[in-house]
């Protein structure tokens, strides 16, 4: 915070420049044009790991015989390179989340989870953690490219955590990873940025992408279980909105749903801003399906809760929401009553993240004192414990030398690959081969009365797997 | 009688074949809809669509009365826009964002009186209360809007207004934005006998107090613009506004009021929405008034009754139009195609008659 | 003359919503002719020359020019067929340089294609000096008036009398047969009045073009018409010299007694 | 104005009395100040409400003293303070010198509107109402008391606002050319400031990081000192530009009276050798910089570069032909998705997997076709009706891609992944991670479109589309086929929008049917408006500003603290150009014609006296003005 006259942060010292030298730069240049093409030229897209290549600061190895001394057991092998922060700046991490737009308020609390993380977390070896302008993923792949690009043009960065959004991953995990940098993305959930569990890499999973949130492939296939095995319900029908996410979740369930044995008697989607649900529920009543899985959010979910008993066919058919919908003002609603929700183990209880020492509920005290509400979406622990787990991998990947400190990108990685049984306010994470570190561990929870939504919350009926 | 034999240019008749095809498609959809219905196995049908779902007529009859409800909305906006349009003679893109503003107005106030306990005491009395509240903020904006935006720019280009009327729609809609921040302004819970399902007829209560409420402002502003001095003056400068300021009215006045007017009738049927939906967004403005505007020069743009009517037309299209037409041939996930059909049948009206359903004459070119 | 009339027009009705602008309008002009159209405010003569430029489409009638049929075609056709036409209240592309007025007015004479002006072929750059030369030329028709720097303002700043005349070279640069002046000289004073019916008369006698003019001048309608036709309430109620005209009670009694009294 | 006035006070002879005069100080409308200091203090509120502070608090203009937050609650009243004192000066009323009445009409009305602040302050300590306006927060509360006490932050701003408006008030005070130099030094300070990420990639690619070490504070703007320094500069170089000015209009005007016959005309699309140079420096300086440049400034270049391809596109519709085309988008959406299908490996039912150029003819085609499609029904309609008919198409096709029912084609909600960069000729592949090829690429098509809009603006169909802008009926009676010019627009610009879907499909390599709302084809008309209608030059302006400064509606810009605010800073800038400079940033020289004809008129009017008067055949007779017999 810096106000007038009032300066709270250490400033960076500055050279003075003599106007000759300035001159003399100009020459140089001048001489050196044509040489200075690629000089901040990328890595080349196929080679992810470009030894001693781009990374400025020379490895301390080399040049200093007890090297093994200061660099003490920090991880890596320096074959991304070494990033030194000098005494007096700070550590360069980035959010990457979308914060304006239609889902900011998705991309809002994740983004104030990684600032909540920083202030617990503290220094690392003495040296404070700098976000730097929260970027914004704009939910989109032209955004998310855009922002990789600012990341990655500033070569002290060491890692992200975002996106928010799975399209927005698509375009910028390719970038961010292949400069060495790694991405931790607390709601990206499209199998495509992973696996598929069946140790086949998606399409785009990029080596250096991790995320603290689960697959939707395991969602769609919990409800799928739950809804033929739990409630005994054989014909189901799934409802998107058209966004990447909820019509992939859909089709999941779907999938996963026919291989249990079940019928989908229909996919259908809707369009963001819709009101009036009554043609597309009718739309699917004419299957008679037994059970109705929304996987999509507020307000229009709450339109499809509400119309859906008014409408023909409809009348007796089992209502499924996924996390989209799992929010106070819908929970309120007495149309949300006897409605099922998939999600993310929300049961954060007392789940302890092993960087900070804090727990849900003081997490969530910090939040609404700092932002004045609550967060309005269900991801800011998983960026919480993607935060902490970037900074516990900075940590153990870094070491002071001469009032320096260096980071090992390489050793970043390490850690991050090697993470098993962390525990996070999400749970305990383990990172499988394709960045999936999530606990995976999705449960379906009852809504019994919209008097008493705590009691709702923590009424699991059933956990996958 | 004569007609004129036109010669027909290239464009004519690609715009022939547009036509016709439009009444194919929907002709096609029509039959094979009805086909499906009389037997689903008759061979149209199955080679139409094998697939092909079955209403019942009771789902047909709910999408009926919930696309009357969507579109006597539309047609209530609507009315704004006629109005406006018949004086000044250009689109107020706004006039979505100010009914978005109703609506969220209602839903600040009701949940406030929510909160003090009045609303559940007594509903009644609250609603009206938000009603006119909304209607005064709806109006104030609207009266603001044309001081501001668009008074000094009358005369000009007649492009200058519309495109002035595009950045007031998004100043407006981030002005809420912005202030009140991203989330879903929710209205607290009705009263049962509102929202119970089936008071009459079978029909969500909601639902007849927005169609009764759509004809009462209706009648209302019928006879505010056939019978009283303000609607006579409305209509002389809808007609000419230099001659109506020679014979002594006051045009910028006339103007006012029929933002005014315009303002509270959008205040009304953001109410009606948010008893209809019971939440609204700060985006809840932009989609319903380009519907609404479609629904206008559908209608005949000018012609009150007409906005009425093209708001219904709209939004039965859009409610029966993929089930009816769409899926019978054969189009998997209709529903996902509404606003395409909502937008689909402002194209073939005009295709059909430029001039809109009750359009009795375009207003006049030269008019600037 | 054994040839069909230049322009024929048989039992012309124009209807706007049961008001009868036309009624039963039988007409013709000779090549090379000057015919006058007179009548009172509201007799039709602007819509009579709306139908025949193909803005207005004629409820009944038909309409020959050179023989062939107008009926159904859209004005630019009927411009390329080779008729012209100002306005009475100046209708001028006010934004445009007095030089891209007659230009523009050109279109239907010239055939360049868009690639000719992409790739800017040695066609596109004839055609354009042509289309820029025969601009000059029909400006320069009026003097020095329209011409030099006058060229590249724009023809929102000209006086009236200039908007007139650009108006008119904008109509000649279509390049067209007959020549459908609206008002030619309302606006002027009498010198400039003068001068233009010299001018009017000029555009026949070396232009070679056939014209039918609107005016309201009677003086002007004295000096240069061959024929005058009256119009009254959409009918044409008296035809022939000016002296047979003027001579006519019906059309002293609807027309010029009235002007008489007020010159 | 004052051109018009000077002859007419002379023609009629007056002499025109001493109108100068000095008023009291206290000599004020007091009602006009309340009112102004009214909506001000309105203004301020909802600024402070809206967030900005407590976002932009985050970017400094100045390191240590001003960031761009209490920028955000600073310009207000300035810019107020100095309107209250601005009086429409009309010739032959009594003019008055500027001074401490102005200052102190500043002054009044900059308190009364940071009234609202302090008002704020209070409320915020009192009342919570945070329930609807979200800003009301103790961040806002924080930053406006300075993080001192409520009384602090009540009283200092009363005082900030007293000093700023009587900034305001004092620009009348220091004289036209003085004010100029204040206003081009704040200008200069905070593009500086706001250019920071630029000018240091800049420095970088040409090893001058000194300079940029030391013009900023790192990721804070500039440094004092250097902020002193680059105000010092602008001064110095806004008296010389001033100066070269001076004489330059003076040799004009002797040229002028040299030889007032045939103007040098630059019609018919031929340039003079010096514009031909200048275009040629700016050519070289267009392919040489992108080296110099990092990828930051890259990406955002080849970002305002795609949107000046639409800008360009759209400006043949809209600036040209004067068709209101809401839905823009609709063919960028099909130059991508064309370019997507025809050579990614992961479209689903059809992947010839073509190489990108091969496509991009398939694109430009499809788009062709779409342009008549969606003419043909929409050419014959009126304006207005028009504007909503596109805006429908637009999103109709959007709803297309999106549908379920066509994702076997184009994949609906998911999108199309995986697509490649662009070959060219096997020499070198351009794709997104590369921002300096991408940028070249789009230049590329940048110069195509370009050369397209200039060769066509004046030919023939250029010609006969600015008719039907001016007056369609009439273009129709003069010969031209205006549904087919209008159809011609519509296909040119379809095209040129198909290039840049088509480049936006290999950069980002994926393409979603969300990138291709309705946002995308107003913002692309805020940019062509923006810069200005039917030119050329203005529409690159416009682009380079607004996409490069705020950011694209996917895309972010120079000040990505204003994404929460982007939209609707477009609005009102959309409503404010349409309200004060409707002809744009560089207006077309017709544009600005046809929006002040009046002045003109009068221009002409007095020049065409002169004619007249000078006009041998009838000598004193003012023209138009005779009596009709």
């Amino acid at each position: 915070m810096n106000r007038f006259g009032i300066l709270t942060k250490a400033r960076q010292k500055r050279r003075g420049i003599p106007l000759l030298l300035a001159l003399l730069a100009v020459f140089s240049l001048l001489a050196m044009s044509c040489g200075n093409d690629d000089d901040d030229a990328p890595a080349a897209p196929e080679a992810t790991a470009a030894p001693e290549a781009t990374q400025a600061p020379a490895a301390p190895e080399p040049t200093e015989a007890p090297a093994p001394d200061p660099r003490g057991d920090a991880l890596g092998d320096g074959s991304l390179g070494i990033v030194t922060v000098s005494t007096g700046e700070g550590i360069q991490i980035r959010s990457l989340n979308a914060i304006s737009g239609p889902v900011a308020f998705l991309g809002l609390p994740n983004q104030r989870g990684v600032e909540l993380a920083i202030a617990d977390y503290g220094d690392i070896h003495g040296f404070s953690v700098d976000l730097g302008t929260p970027l914004d993923d704009l939910c989109s792949a032209e955004g998310g490219q855009a922002a990789a690009q600012t990341i990655v043009a500033d070569e002290q960065v060491i890692g992200v955590v975002g996106t928010s959004c799975s399209g927005a991953a698509v375009a910028a995990s390719p970038l961010v990873t292949q400069a060495g940098m790694v991405m931790i993305s607390p709601s990206n959930t499209s199998p495509a940025l992973t696996s598929d569990f069946e140790g086949n890499p998606g399409e785009s999973y990029n080596v250096g992408y991790y995320r603290t949130a689960h697959n939707d492939l395991v969602q769609g296939a919990a409800m799928a279980n739950f809804v033929f095995s739990e409630l005994g319900i054989s014909a189901a029908a799934a409802l998107h909105d058209g966004d990447p996410y909820t019509q992939g979740l859909a089709q999941a369930f779907s999938n996963a749903y026919e291989e249990v044995g079940g019928t989908t008697t229909g996919i259908v989607g809707i369009n963001k801003g819709d009101t009036d649900m009554v043609p597309a529920l009718t739309e699917l009543a004419t299957g008679s399906p037994g059970a109705l899985f929304f996987p999509i959010f507020p307000p229009e979910g709450d339109h499809v809760a509400a119309q859906a008993p008014t409408v023909s066919g409809l009348e007796g058919t089992q209502l499924l929401a996924a996390d989209g919908m799992l929010v106070d003002g819908f929970l309120e609603l007495a149309d949300s009553e006897g409605m099922y929700f998939s999600g993310p183990d929300l049961r954060f209880g007392s789940n302890v993240n092993q960087g900070t020492g804090r727990n849900a509920d003081q997490i969530l005290a910090a939040y609404e004192a700092a932002y004045g509400e609550l967060p309005s979406a269900a991801f800011w622990g998983h960026s919480y414990d993607a935060a902490t787990l970037l900074l516990d991998a900075i940590a153990a990947a870094s070491w002071v030398e001469d009032g320096d400190l260096h980071i090992d990108r390489a050793g970043v990685r390490q850690y991050l690959s090697e993470v098993s049984g962390y525990s996070g306010v999400t749970g305990s994470l383990s990172c499988d081969d394709f960045g999936d570190c999530a606990s995976q561990k999705i449960t379906v929870i009852h809504h019994e009365s919209a008097a008493d939504i705590e009691a709702s919350k923590n009424n699991v009926v059933y956990a996958y797997p | 009688m004569q007609l004129t034999a036109k010669q027909r240019t290239r464009v004519d008749w690609f715009l022939t074949i547009l036509r016709v095809a439009a009444l194919v498609l929907i002709g096609a959809g029509l039959v094979a809809f009805v086909a499906q219905v009389v037997d689903s196995n008759n061979p149209f049908a199955r080679w139409a669509n094998p697939d092909a779902i079955n209403l019942t007529g009771r789902q047909f009859r709910d999408l009926v009365v919930a696309g009357l409800a969507q579109g006597a909305m539309y047609g209530l906006i609507a009315l704004g826009y006629s109005m406006v349009y018949g004086v000044l003679g250009f689109i107020n893109f706004a006039h979505g964002e100010v009914f978005m503003i109703g609506a969220v107005t209602g839903a600040i106030t009701s949940s406030k009186l929510a909160e003090a306990g009045a609303w559940e005491d007594n509903f009644v009395l609250c609603l009206l209360l938000v009603v006119v509240l909304s209607m005064v903020v709806c109006t104030i904006t609207a009266v603001i809007m044309e001081r501001v935006a668009y008074r000094p720019l009358r005369g000009k280009p007649r492009l200058i207004p519309l495109i002035t009327s595009i950045g007031v729609s998004f100043f407006l809609q981030n002005f809420i934005l912005v202030l009140l921040g991203p989330g879903t302004k929710t209205y607290p819970r009705m009263p049962e006998w509102l929202t119970e399902k089936r008071t009459f007829l079978e029909i969500q209560g909601t639902r007849l107090l927005v169609l009764a409420a759509a004809a009462v402002a209706m009648v209302g502003l019928w006879y505010l613009v056939e019978r009283t001095k303000t609607g006579k003056a409305m209509r002389a400068v809808a007609e000419d506004a230099e001659i109506a300021s020679l014979m002594g009215i006051d045009v910028n006045r006339v103007i006012v009021k029929t933002f005014a007017v315009g303002g509270a009738m959008a205040g009304v049927a953001g109410i009606l929405w948010g008893l209809l939906f019971n939440s609204v967004l700060h985006t809840a403005g932009f989609l319903p008034g380009i519907k609404a505007f479609s629904a206008a020069v559908v209608g005949g743009i000018g012609n009150l009754g007409g906005s009425m009517a093209g708001g219904l037309t709209i939004g039965v299209a859009e409610s029966l139009g993929p089930l009816v037409i769409l899926e019978p041939l054969g189009v998997s996930g209709p529903s996902q195609l509404r606003d395409a059909v909502a937008f689909s049948v402002l194209i073939i009206v005009l295709l059909v008659r430029p001039s809109g359903i009750f359009g009795e004459r375009l207003p006049s070119e030269e008019r600037t | 003359m054994s040839s069909p009339p230049m322009l024929e027009i048989a039992g012309l009705h124009v209807v706007f919503g049961g008001l009868h602008a036309l009624s039963d309008l039988d007409f013709a002009v000779e090549e090379g002719e000057i015919v006058a159209v007179i009548g009172p405010n509201g007799a039709g003569k602007t819509t009579f020359f709306n139908v025949v430029s193909g803005m207005v489409k004629p409820t009944q009638g038909q309409i020959y020019f050179e023989g062939r049929s107008l009926l159904g075609l859209d004005p630019n056709k009927i411009t390329a067929r080779g008729i012209a036409r100002t306005f009475q209240n100046v209708r001028l592309f006010a934004n445009m340089t007095v030089l891209e007025n007659v230009m523009v007015s050109q279109h239907c004479r010239t055939r360049q294609r868009m690639l000719d002006a992409l790739l800017y072929t040695s066609r596109f750059r004839r055609e354009e000096e042509q289309v820029r030369a025969r601009g000059k030329e029909v400006l320069g028709f009026f003097g020095t008036r329209l011409t030099g720097y006058r060229f590249d303002q724009p023809a929102s700043v000209l006086s009236y009398a200039n908007r007139r005349r650009l108006e008119i070279a904008r109509a000649m640069a279509t390049s067209p047969k007959l020549l459908l002046l609206d008002e030619p000289v309302a606006g002027m004073n009498p010198v400039e009045s003068a001068e233009l019916t010299q001018l009017i008369g000029k555009l026949r006698d070396e232009m070679g073009y056939t014209i039918v003019l609107i005016e309201h001048d009677m003086s002007v309608v004295r000096d240069i018409s061959d024929r005058v036709v009256v119009l009254d309430h959409g009918e044409a109620i008296a035809r022939g010299t000016y002296a047979e005209v003027s001579a006519d009670p019906q059309v002293i009694e609807a027309y010029l007694g009235r002007a008489a009294d007020g010159n | 104005m004052t051109a018009v006035a000077d002859p007419m006070a002379a023609s009629t002879g007056d002499t025109v009395p001493e109108t100068v005069r000095r008023r009291r100080v206290l000599d004020q409308n007091w009602r006009e100040l309340l009112k102004v200091g009214a909506i001000l203090m309105v203004g301020q509120v909802f600024i402070a409400l809206s967030g900005m502070p407590v976002s932009f608090d985050r970017r400094l203009i100045i390191d240590p003293i001003l960031s761009l937050g209490y920028l955000s609650l600073l310009w207000l009243p300035l810019v107020v303070g100095y309107a209250v004192g601005r009086e429409q000066a009309l010739e032959g009323m009594m003019a008055y010198t500027k001074g401490g009445r102005e200052v102190l009409a500043g002054a009044i009305t900059g308190v009364l509107g940071n009234l609202g602040l302090t008002l704020l302050v209070v409320g915020i300590t009192h009342f919570d109402i945070r329930d609807p306006l979200v800003n009301w927060s103790p961040q806002l509360l924080e930053l406006l008391e300075f993080e001192q006490s409520v009384w602090f932050g009540a009283l200092i701003w009363l005082g900030i606002g007293a000093a700023t408006g009587a900034a305001g008030g004092g620009l009348h005070w220091v004289g036209a050319r003085n004010r100029r130099t204040v206003i081009t030094v704040i200008a200069a300070v905070s593009s500086a400031a706001v250019l920071e990420s630029v000018i240091t990639d800049l420095a970088q690619g040409f090893h001058i990081e000194a300079v940029a070490n030391w013009l900023y504070a790192p990721k804070r703007g500039l440094t004092s000192p250097a902020a002193a320094v680059v105000a010092g500069a602008t001064i110095l170089a806004v008296n010389a530009i001033s100066a070269l000015r001076a004489r330059a209009a003076h040799r004009l005007v002797s040229a002028a009276e040299a030889s007032p016959t045939e103007s040098g005309s630059t019609r018919g699309g031929r340039l003079s050798p010096r514009r031909l140079a200048g275009f040629a420096l700016t050519v070289a300086a267009v392919i040489v910089l992108p080296l110099f440049l990092g990828r930051l400034t890259n990406e955002l270049l080849a970002n305002v570069g795609l949107f000046i391809l639409l800008a360009l596109g759209l400006n043949i519709i809209v600036g040209l032909a004067g068709i209101l085309d809401l839905g823009y988008v609709a063919f960028f959406a099909v130059g991508g998705y064309s370019v997507a299908v025809l050579t990614s490996p992961g479209s689903p039912r059809f992947s010839p997997e073509m190489p990108w150029i091969g496509a991009l003819f398939i694109a430009m085609l499809l788009a062709g076709l779409v342009g008549l499609f969606i003419g043909a029904p929409v050419i014959r309609m009126r304006g207005d009706y028009l504007a909503v008919v596109t805006l429908g198409f637009g999103e109709i096709i959007r709803i297309l891609l999106l549908s379920d029912w066509l994702s076997g084609t184009f994949n609906g909600a998911q999108g199309i992944i995986n697509i490649p960069g662009v070959e060219i000729f096997g020499l070198t592949t351009v794709r997104g991670f590369e921002p300096r090829s991408v940028l070249y690429l789009v230049l590329f098509f940048c110069a195509i479109a370009i050369y397209v809009s200039w060769r066509l603006e004046n030919s023939r169909i250029g010609r006969a589309w600015m008719a039907i802008r001016e007056d369609e009926s009439v273009a129709e009676a003069m010969g031209v086929d205006t549904v087919s010019a209008k159809l011609m627009a519509f296909v040119t610009g379809a095209v040129l929008g198909s290039f840049s879907g088509a480049i936006l499909s290999a950069k980002v390599g994926s393409i979603f049917p969300h990138s291709f709302a309705i946002i995308v084809s107003i913002v692309i008309l805020v940019v062509v408006i923006f810069g200005g209608m039917g030119n050329i030059a203005g529409v690159i302006a416009g682009a380079a500003v607004l996409i490069g400064v705020l950011g694209g509606p996917n895309q972010p810009g120079l000040l990505q603290e204003f994404a929460e605010f982007k939209i609707l800073i477009y609005g009102a800038l959309l409503v404010w150009m349409m309200l004060q400079r409707s002809e744009g940033l560089i207006p077309s020289v017709r544009r600005a014609r046809e929006l002040h004809t009046d002045e003109l008129n009068q221009d002409a009017w007095l020049r065409a006296q002169a004619d007249e008067a000078d006009d041998a055949s009838n000598p004193g007779v003012l023209d138009g003005q005779g009596p009709r017999p």
